[in-house]
């Protein structure tokens, strides 16, 4: 503002009001012209989007639904079309969400707990969030990585051709060292990928709720723990559980971390235990979908209207949820 | 303690009325002493005017309070200002009444003239008939009753010029009785600025009720 | 109970009830106290073991990978040919893979972050209620849908309409198909987070725009989008992020062909699709093909790690508070 | 405290349309007739909606030009509704209209067909919680003006620096006009507020409960402030605060349930109301 | 108005770990010696910092047993942070810390080895915005006591009631104990968090600003719970309004830039204050 | 218009220093009437009355409006009530000025005695300077210099019996000059209230300046 800071003195004496009108009025005509033009604008860009959608549906529906039936979901893979089904990767991909949301859930929402309601201001703490947003942005072939050096090859400490087998393979109660590409890596290995999801949304809760109920408690002689397990708990619950579901949504449509494990692409069984082999739809979806015949191209797009039914099901329980909690809100 | 605001003014309505009472107890017993020589009478009312006093610094200091802590408006802030200035007229009638008990007892000591003259007694009795209206118009917050003061106040106004001739009169009869003469006319003067006083308070209730100034119109 | 007759006696009575009954034990609570908190930050730690894992490994196997006769760092860094699966003349220069990855990055973008805003402006500023209570949903489930999905989707509508319907030159594998895909893919991230962003404005930011007379064409683009600048910047910044470490659809529609190009209509290699031919095929662990991709991830990982801090950077440098 | 319409609000109380406010810069400059206090805004028969919900009720109330008048009344009593009709604001609000007559200066403030973006010109707003825009101060200030006119760059400074004056703020920022805002304190900011409002040369202020997010210094400030205004400005202020509108005001008006009750110089209201209501709400007594 | 230490809080001021406050029940319990007010907290001597920021320096101030204490300043004097030391809500602010003598019932309150519970128990604290928790309103009025206490079900339905008629809340409340405490108005909000803070049977009240957040009529039904409750407990309040302070409070403290500039009865500092200062600021002079 | 504490404060004492100053000069001219026999002076001061009153009642008004528009406290609650209650007292001062001017204009019309006796003319002076001196001190708020004139009313009341001894002398040794001499002693009488009522002024200040009512301590 140099104009300002050299002459010191003589303001000018013109009211406001007279320099405002002083200058040309811009063209009422033109300004709703653009404001007109603008909402057009925006107009077909929503449209675009919500067109794209339509086209995906409509097009996944008409190649899928043809191959569409109770059998499609009960028979294994085949090389022949059409005997093919998706009976082990639905049951692959329902285990191995299971393990992630067993593990992630706990992991994520302590995470979460612990910087928001524990972790003291410091270094640590802050590196830890830092951490976190970080892993957020790890592309999750990168996750496959870690999972098949941590988990299926647990850091070869044991010998995969030798491994340590503790109870009945065909037993639920089954245990082997190192984990090799079964549920169990599986699962983990997604829990990694939603983990800094799951984090970031039950922080993003957790300080939804006001830092007047905190003081509140902590004033009428509460614990941290007691204030956080009665009140911040209980407040962001419907939260927190509206982003576990968008996570699980995630982890039941990666197919990249799972495909570094090192999984078969043709699987004639369903898991028993954790340790069982396992595939799961999306895998199954690209494996079809990379092939030159249309008629499993077909497949392909049947497998997909099954994962979006399971994912629109998810979706819709989250949506619900939200509507719960904003009604309770007012 | 906090402070309540209608509570406040509750206590000092009741402060005021109890002052008034008090005052016009006073100005009685003032009229026994000076028209029935009640001696007993004018020696209370010397002895109780540190009582009238010490009630109106306690009013103002409330006042004051009220004023302060309260932050009063419109009616409540009215009631605020008569009771000040209400307060002060009733100490001053005090002290007027007092000043002539004094004077009653003065006589008492010499040898004074039987009774006091038709006009002079009239004259108590007309004041303090005015205050009593006074006291019932602000107990009642009456502003028509106050009109009525004020009109009555020309009569005590005649009847003080009627005292100060007789005195005159009087004087120029026999010349001994002068001291007497002088002192009944000083009595007389006193009647009348109560009588002011009255009509005073009345222009105040007028102006708390209706919030006008009347003082100074005709 | 006694009926309380007024304020005082009730407040003596409270007091008195409020001693009654038997106190808990301070020795307990000090003691779950302790233990939660530890069992949390537990929880905390384990988040930055798996980064300290994944660096270890890569860079690990890198160091593996660099160890080896026929690579050389110098090469990896600059080279411009990436052949490592073509018999004797393996050529580990990652340019090639980087140029694909963002070519195909580009082309999401250029599509995916203006419409992404626009829409994010139209739902949030212009929608009627009831149109944004349907569209809102609509996104949630573009967002939702696995990239696998988009994978097929590119291979089956996109690229046929790019074919027919464009040019002929676009052939079953390009990086045109896999952009857009990946456009789409981002979009529903880049509209929800800047519509986020919006609403995040405060209304009276609005009121004060009205009020001075804007129209709403004003009150958006000159107050509004301003205002959410640093949401909208992140939401962009995370949408890339996401689409240079896509994966399924790239390795569906853009095809296997390494090479240094900016031509939509060729088919091309993104890192992660390399990754995904290397791990899907049968090399063995200890080759020199297998150990490249851990390079490949390396770099992946650094880019995207860059990505993200400067995200946050931008979010942290610009964030306007409203209380 | 009704004063005959001025020529210009003539008898029309039709709802058909209507021709616009007079076009800006005439209407103000026409003289009152002589021996009325100038009037900026008159409502007669003025009823309002917010869907089915009766907001406010045959209001009547004349705004005197160029003084300072305060809107008290219990929370809910429709102040802010009856502000946010004089300019307009309540056309952002689905569900909101109204009936009967409003006017500014004669011209119809109810009529459809008009150009609620000049009305908003002429009629200036400040709200509760100070809102300034995230850009810098000479941005904030000069936001209005570059929406409505093409300004020379040096038109512009000039502006922005009257504008900083006139709301008392411009030896505060003068060497920081290009720092944010944001940077300012509640007080600075409501000043900005103002400065803003009156950089596109507004005739009327209106002011929604202005100081009651800001601590008692502030507060004093921006009375202060308003007190100097008056001189230019017609402004409206609602406000909680009975000492407030008692300090800044010339003329108040209460109301109560979508009604005004009474309305008068401000000296009467705070020291003898007519009305009991009143008396009871400004001493306090209320519920 | 310094008064001599009440027996209780010897003449122990050194920094060394000292036994924590008297057990509850006993301090309270003890008559305060014959001629002196009774003192519930005592300040002298006393500092604060936040990290490197000198926010109260060397206060000295006396705060009567069973009387309204008001702390009246400019913002950002300290007020908050005096009264937040006092139950110790500091503890929760990263690089808050104190040195000095502050007492209470003459056990010392700086103690590192306290048992911040307990204390929180025996000093309640009332917030700026009403802050129920999203529990029912029997719930919320039950809370303290259950952290504290195993009460049977009876005794703590009486609990929950005379709390809830301390707070002058319970027949408003009587028939719908079971709802949401979100859905009552902000006054009966503020209310029932005075009952809930009741409910642990405090011997202090703490309340900051407690009706900033409220429209007239409630904020006068607070004050008027105020002055009911004040013969059963030491309040300490809060308030950038004069009016308030000079209406609810028996004793008024003056903060200034971090110190107490004068302390007295109300009815002195709002009539003759001895200081300068506190003059300007009562008349509303300030700055 | 809108109402600034400070700015009314000042206005208010601007507006009672210049009623003090206006009260002021009628008593000059009222004692260059007495003393002097300057009728014109006294016809000023009985024409000047209703200015006067006017000044209180605007003044009076003003008060009420700061007390209901500013809510003060401390020392401007105090200025405002010693507003009203001074303002009061300047308007029974020009009243009682009034009255004094009104006898000599009387005197004026008849045949009146040359000059007033010794005694009166010094109360007459004594009561101009005590008002000067509390008129001083009210504007310097100058508590020292009201206790000297609290002292100084001491020497008006012995004026005052002086004068009420000259006066019965006079009508002992010739009764036709009573009425005259009655006159004097009322005028005496009035300037002895003067003075009570500029020792009453001098209280008004102490309580301003300090805050504490001294009106009815010894
Ligand atoms: N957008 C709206 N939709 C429906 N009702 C509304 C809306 N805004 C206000 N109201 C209702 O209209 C009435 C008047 O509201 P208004 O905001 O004008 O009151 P107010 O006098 O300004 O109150 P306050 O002092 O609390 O600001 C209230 O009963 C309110 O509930
Ligand atoms: N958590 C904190 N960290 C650093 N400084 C703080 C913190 N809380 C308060 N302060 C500073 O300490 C000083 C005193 O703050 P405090 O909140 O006690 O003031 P206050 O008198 O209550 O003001 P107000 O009237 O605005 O509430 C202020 O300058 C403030 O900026
Ligand atoms: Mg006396
Ligand atoms: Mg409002
Ligand atoms: O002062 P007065 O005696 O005339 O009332």
């Amino acid at each position: 503002m140099a104009q300002f800071a050299v002459p010191p003195t003589a303001p000018s004496h013109r009211r406001p009001a007279d320099i405002a009108a002083s200058a040309p009025p811009a063209s009422a005509l033109a300004r709703a012209l653009r404001n007109r033009l603008f909402l057009a604008v925006c107009l077909a860009c929503t449209a675009l989007a919500v067109l794209t959608l339509v086209v995906l549906l409509v097009t996944i529906w008409r190649e899928g639904s043809g191959s569409l039936s109770w059998d499609f979901l009960g028979r294994f893979a085949s090389r022949k079309a059409a005997d093919a089904g998706i009976k082990a990767p639905l049951w692959g991909s329902i285990w191995v969400c299971a393990v992630c949301a067993l593990t992630a859930l706990p992991i994520g929402v302590g995470t979460a707990l612990y910087l928001e309601e524990f972790a003291p201001k410091s270094r640590l703490t802050r590196f830890i969030s830092i951490n976190i947003s970080n892993l957020a942005g790890v592309p999750s072939i990168v996750y496959g990585i870690l999972g098949l050096t941590a988990f299926v090859r647990l850091f070869g400490m044991a010998n995969p051709d030798n491994p340590i087998e503790i109870g009945d393979p065909e037993s639920f109660l089954f245990l082997r060292l190192p984990f090799g590409s079964g549920v169990l890596s599986g699962g983990l290995t997604l829990m990694l990928v939603v983990l800094p999801i799951v984090i970031v949304s039950s922080r993003e809760a957790l300080r939804s709720v006001p830092r007047s109920l905190r003081a509140g408690s902590l004033a009428l002689g509460a614990t941290t723990w007691q204030t956080t397990w009665n009140i911040t708990l209980p407040a962001s619950v419907p939260m927190i559980m509206t982003g576990a579901i968008l996570a699980m949504s995630r982890a039941i449509g990666e197919a990249a971390p799972i495909l570094v494990l090192g999984v078969p692409l043709f699987s004639r069984a369903t898991p028993v235990n954790l340790m069982s082999d396992f595939t799961v739809l999306p895998l199954q979806i690209f494996n079809w979908a990379g092939r030159p015949q249309a008629e499993f191209h077909d497949l392909a797009a049947a497998a997909i209207i099954v994962l979006l039914a399971v994912l629109l099901t998810f979706n819709a329980v989250a949506v619900l949820i939200r509507q719960r909690l904003q009604s309770a809100a007012n | 303690m906090a402070l309540d605001l209608p509570t406040e003014i509750v206590n000092l309505r009741r402060g005021l009325l109890a002052m008034g009472a008090a005052t016009e107890r006073r100005v009685e017993q003032m009229i026994a002493a000076l028209v029935e020589g009640d001696i007993e009478a004018a020696q209370a009312v010397k002895a109780g005017d540190a009582e009238i006093d010490a009630m109106e610094v306690e009013l103002e200091g409330q006042c004051m309070r009220v004023l302060a802590l309260g932050s009063p408006v419109a009616h409540d802030l009215r009631f605020v200002l008569s009771v000040i200035r209400i307060s002060g007229d009733f100490e001053r009638i005090a002290d007027l009444s007092r000043g002539i008990c004094k004077k009653v007892i003065r006589w008492s000591g010499s040898a004074a003239p039987e009774g006091v003259p038709e006009p002079l007694a009239e004259m108590a009795h007309a004041t303090r008939e005015m205050l009593a209206d006074v006291l019932a118009a602000l107990a009642d917050e009456d502003a028509e009753r106050c009109r009525e003061v004020r009109r009555a106040d020309r009569r005590v106004d005649a009847l003080n010029k009627e005292v100060v001739a007789a005195s005159r009169a009087t004087i120029e009869n026999s010349v001994e009785d002068t001291a007497h003469a002088i002192d009944l006319m000083q009595v007389a003067q006193r009647l009348e600025r109560i009588a002011d006083i009255a009509t005073n308070i009345a222009e105040d209730v007028i102006f708390l009720v209706e919030g006008r100034i009347v003082r100074h119109e005709k | 109970m006694p009926p309380a007759p007024d304020v005082v006696a009730a407040a003596r009575n409270a007091a008195a009830a409020s001693r009654r009954g038997t106190e808990r034990s301070r020795a307990v609570r000090a003691a779950t106290e302790r233990l939660v908190k530890r069992a949390l930050f537990g929880c905390a730690a384990l988040t930055v073991l798996s980064t300290f894992t994944i660096l270890t490994i890569l860079l690990w196997q890198s160091v593996g990978f660099f160890a080896m006769p026929e690579v050389s760092l110098g090469d990896f860094l600059t080279g411009t040919v990436w052949s490592p699966l073509l018999g004797d003349e393996k050529h580990f220069g990652i340019w090639p893979l980087v140029c694909g990855t963002l070519l195909v990055t580009a082309i999401a973008a250029a599509f995916a972050l203006p419409v992404g805003l626009i829409v994010a402006v139209y739902l949030s500023e212009y929608a009627p209620r009831r149109v944004r209570a349907v569209l809102k949903p609509v996104l949630e489930v573009l967002a939702g849908i696995p990239t696998v999905v988009y994978g097929f989707f590119a291979l089956e509508v996109i690229t046929p309409f790019l074919h027919g319907q464009v040019s002929e030159r676009f052939g079953t594998y390009n990086a045109a198909s896999a952009g857009i895909a990946v456009g789409i893919m981002i979009l529903p991230i880049v509209a929800s987070l800047s519509e986020d962003a919006l609403r995040a404005v405060p209304r009276s930011l609005r009121d004060a725009a009205y009020g001075l007379g804007g129209t709403k064409f004003d009150v958006s683009v000159k107050v509004v989008v301003p205002a959410a600048l640093s949401g909208i910047m992140a939401s962009w910044l995370l949408a890339i992020t996401r689409a240079i470490g896509e994966t399924m659809i790239v390795a569906l529609a853009a095809g296997g062909l390494a090479r240094m190009t900016a031509d939509p209509t060729a088919e091309v290699q993104t890192m992660t699709a390399y990754m995904v031919q290397i791990f899907l095929g049968d090399a063995p662990a200890t080759g020199v093909e297998y150990r490249s991709s851990y390079a490949v991830a390396t770099v992946l990982f650094a880019i995207t790690l860059a990505m993200t801090i400067a995200g946050d950077l931008f979010l942290r440098r610009f964030r306007e508070e409203y209380d | 405290m009704t004063t005959p319409p001025t020529p210009a609000s003539t008898a029309d109380a039709t709802h058909a349309r209507r021709p616009a406010i007079a076009p800006h810069g005439v209407a103000g400059a026409a003289p009152a007739p002589a021996g009325h206090p100038e009037l900026a805004v008159r409502a007669a028969g003025f009823n309002s909606w917010y869907g089915q919900f009766h907001a406010l009720k045959d209001l009547a109330l004349d705004i005197p030009a160029r003084k300072v008048t305060a809107l008290i009344g219990p929370s809910g009593c429709g102040k802010s509704t009856f502000l946010r009709w004089i300019n307009r604001m309540n056309d952002t609000i689905p569900g909101a209209r109204a009936e009967g007559t409003l006017t500014l200066d004669g011209g119809d403030l109810l009529d459809r067909g008009m150009d609620v973006v000049e009305l908003r010109r002429r009629v200036g707003m400040v709200f509760q919680k100070p809102n300034p825009f995230p850009k810098s101060i000479y941005d904030n200030v000069a936001f209005g003006p570059r929406l409505h006119r093409k300004h020379s760059r040096t038109d512009l400074d000039e502006l922005v620096e009257n504008s900083l004056r006139a709301a008392a703020l411009w030896n505060e920022v003068k060497d920081r006009l290009k720092s944010s805002a944001l940077g300012l304190s509640g007080g600075q900011q409501q000043r900005l507020c103002i400065a803003r409002a009156i950089a596109v040369g507004p005739e009327v202020l209106l002011m929604d409960e202005p100081c009651s997010a800001l601590d008692p210094r502030s507060t004093a400030s921006i009375e202060q402030l308003i007190r100097e205004l008056e001189t230019q400005y017609t402004i409206v202020i609602v406000t909680h605060n009975m000492q407030q509108a008692a300090r800044v005001s010339d003329v108040t008006a209460f109301f109560y349930e979508g009604r005004v009750v009474e309305v008068g110089d401000t000296d009467r209201i705070f020291t003898n109301p007519a009305n009991k209501q009143t008396e009871d709400y400004v001493s306090g007594r209320f519920g």
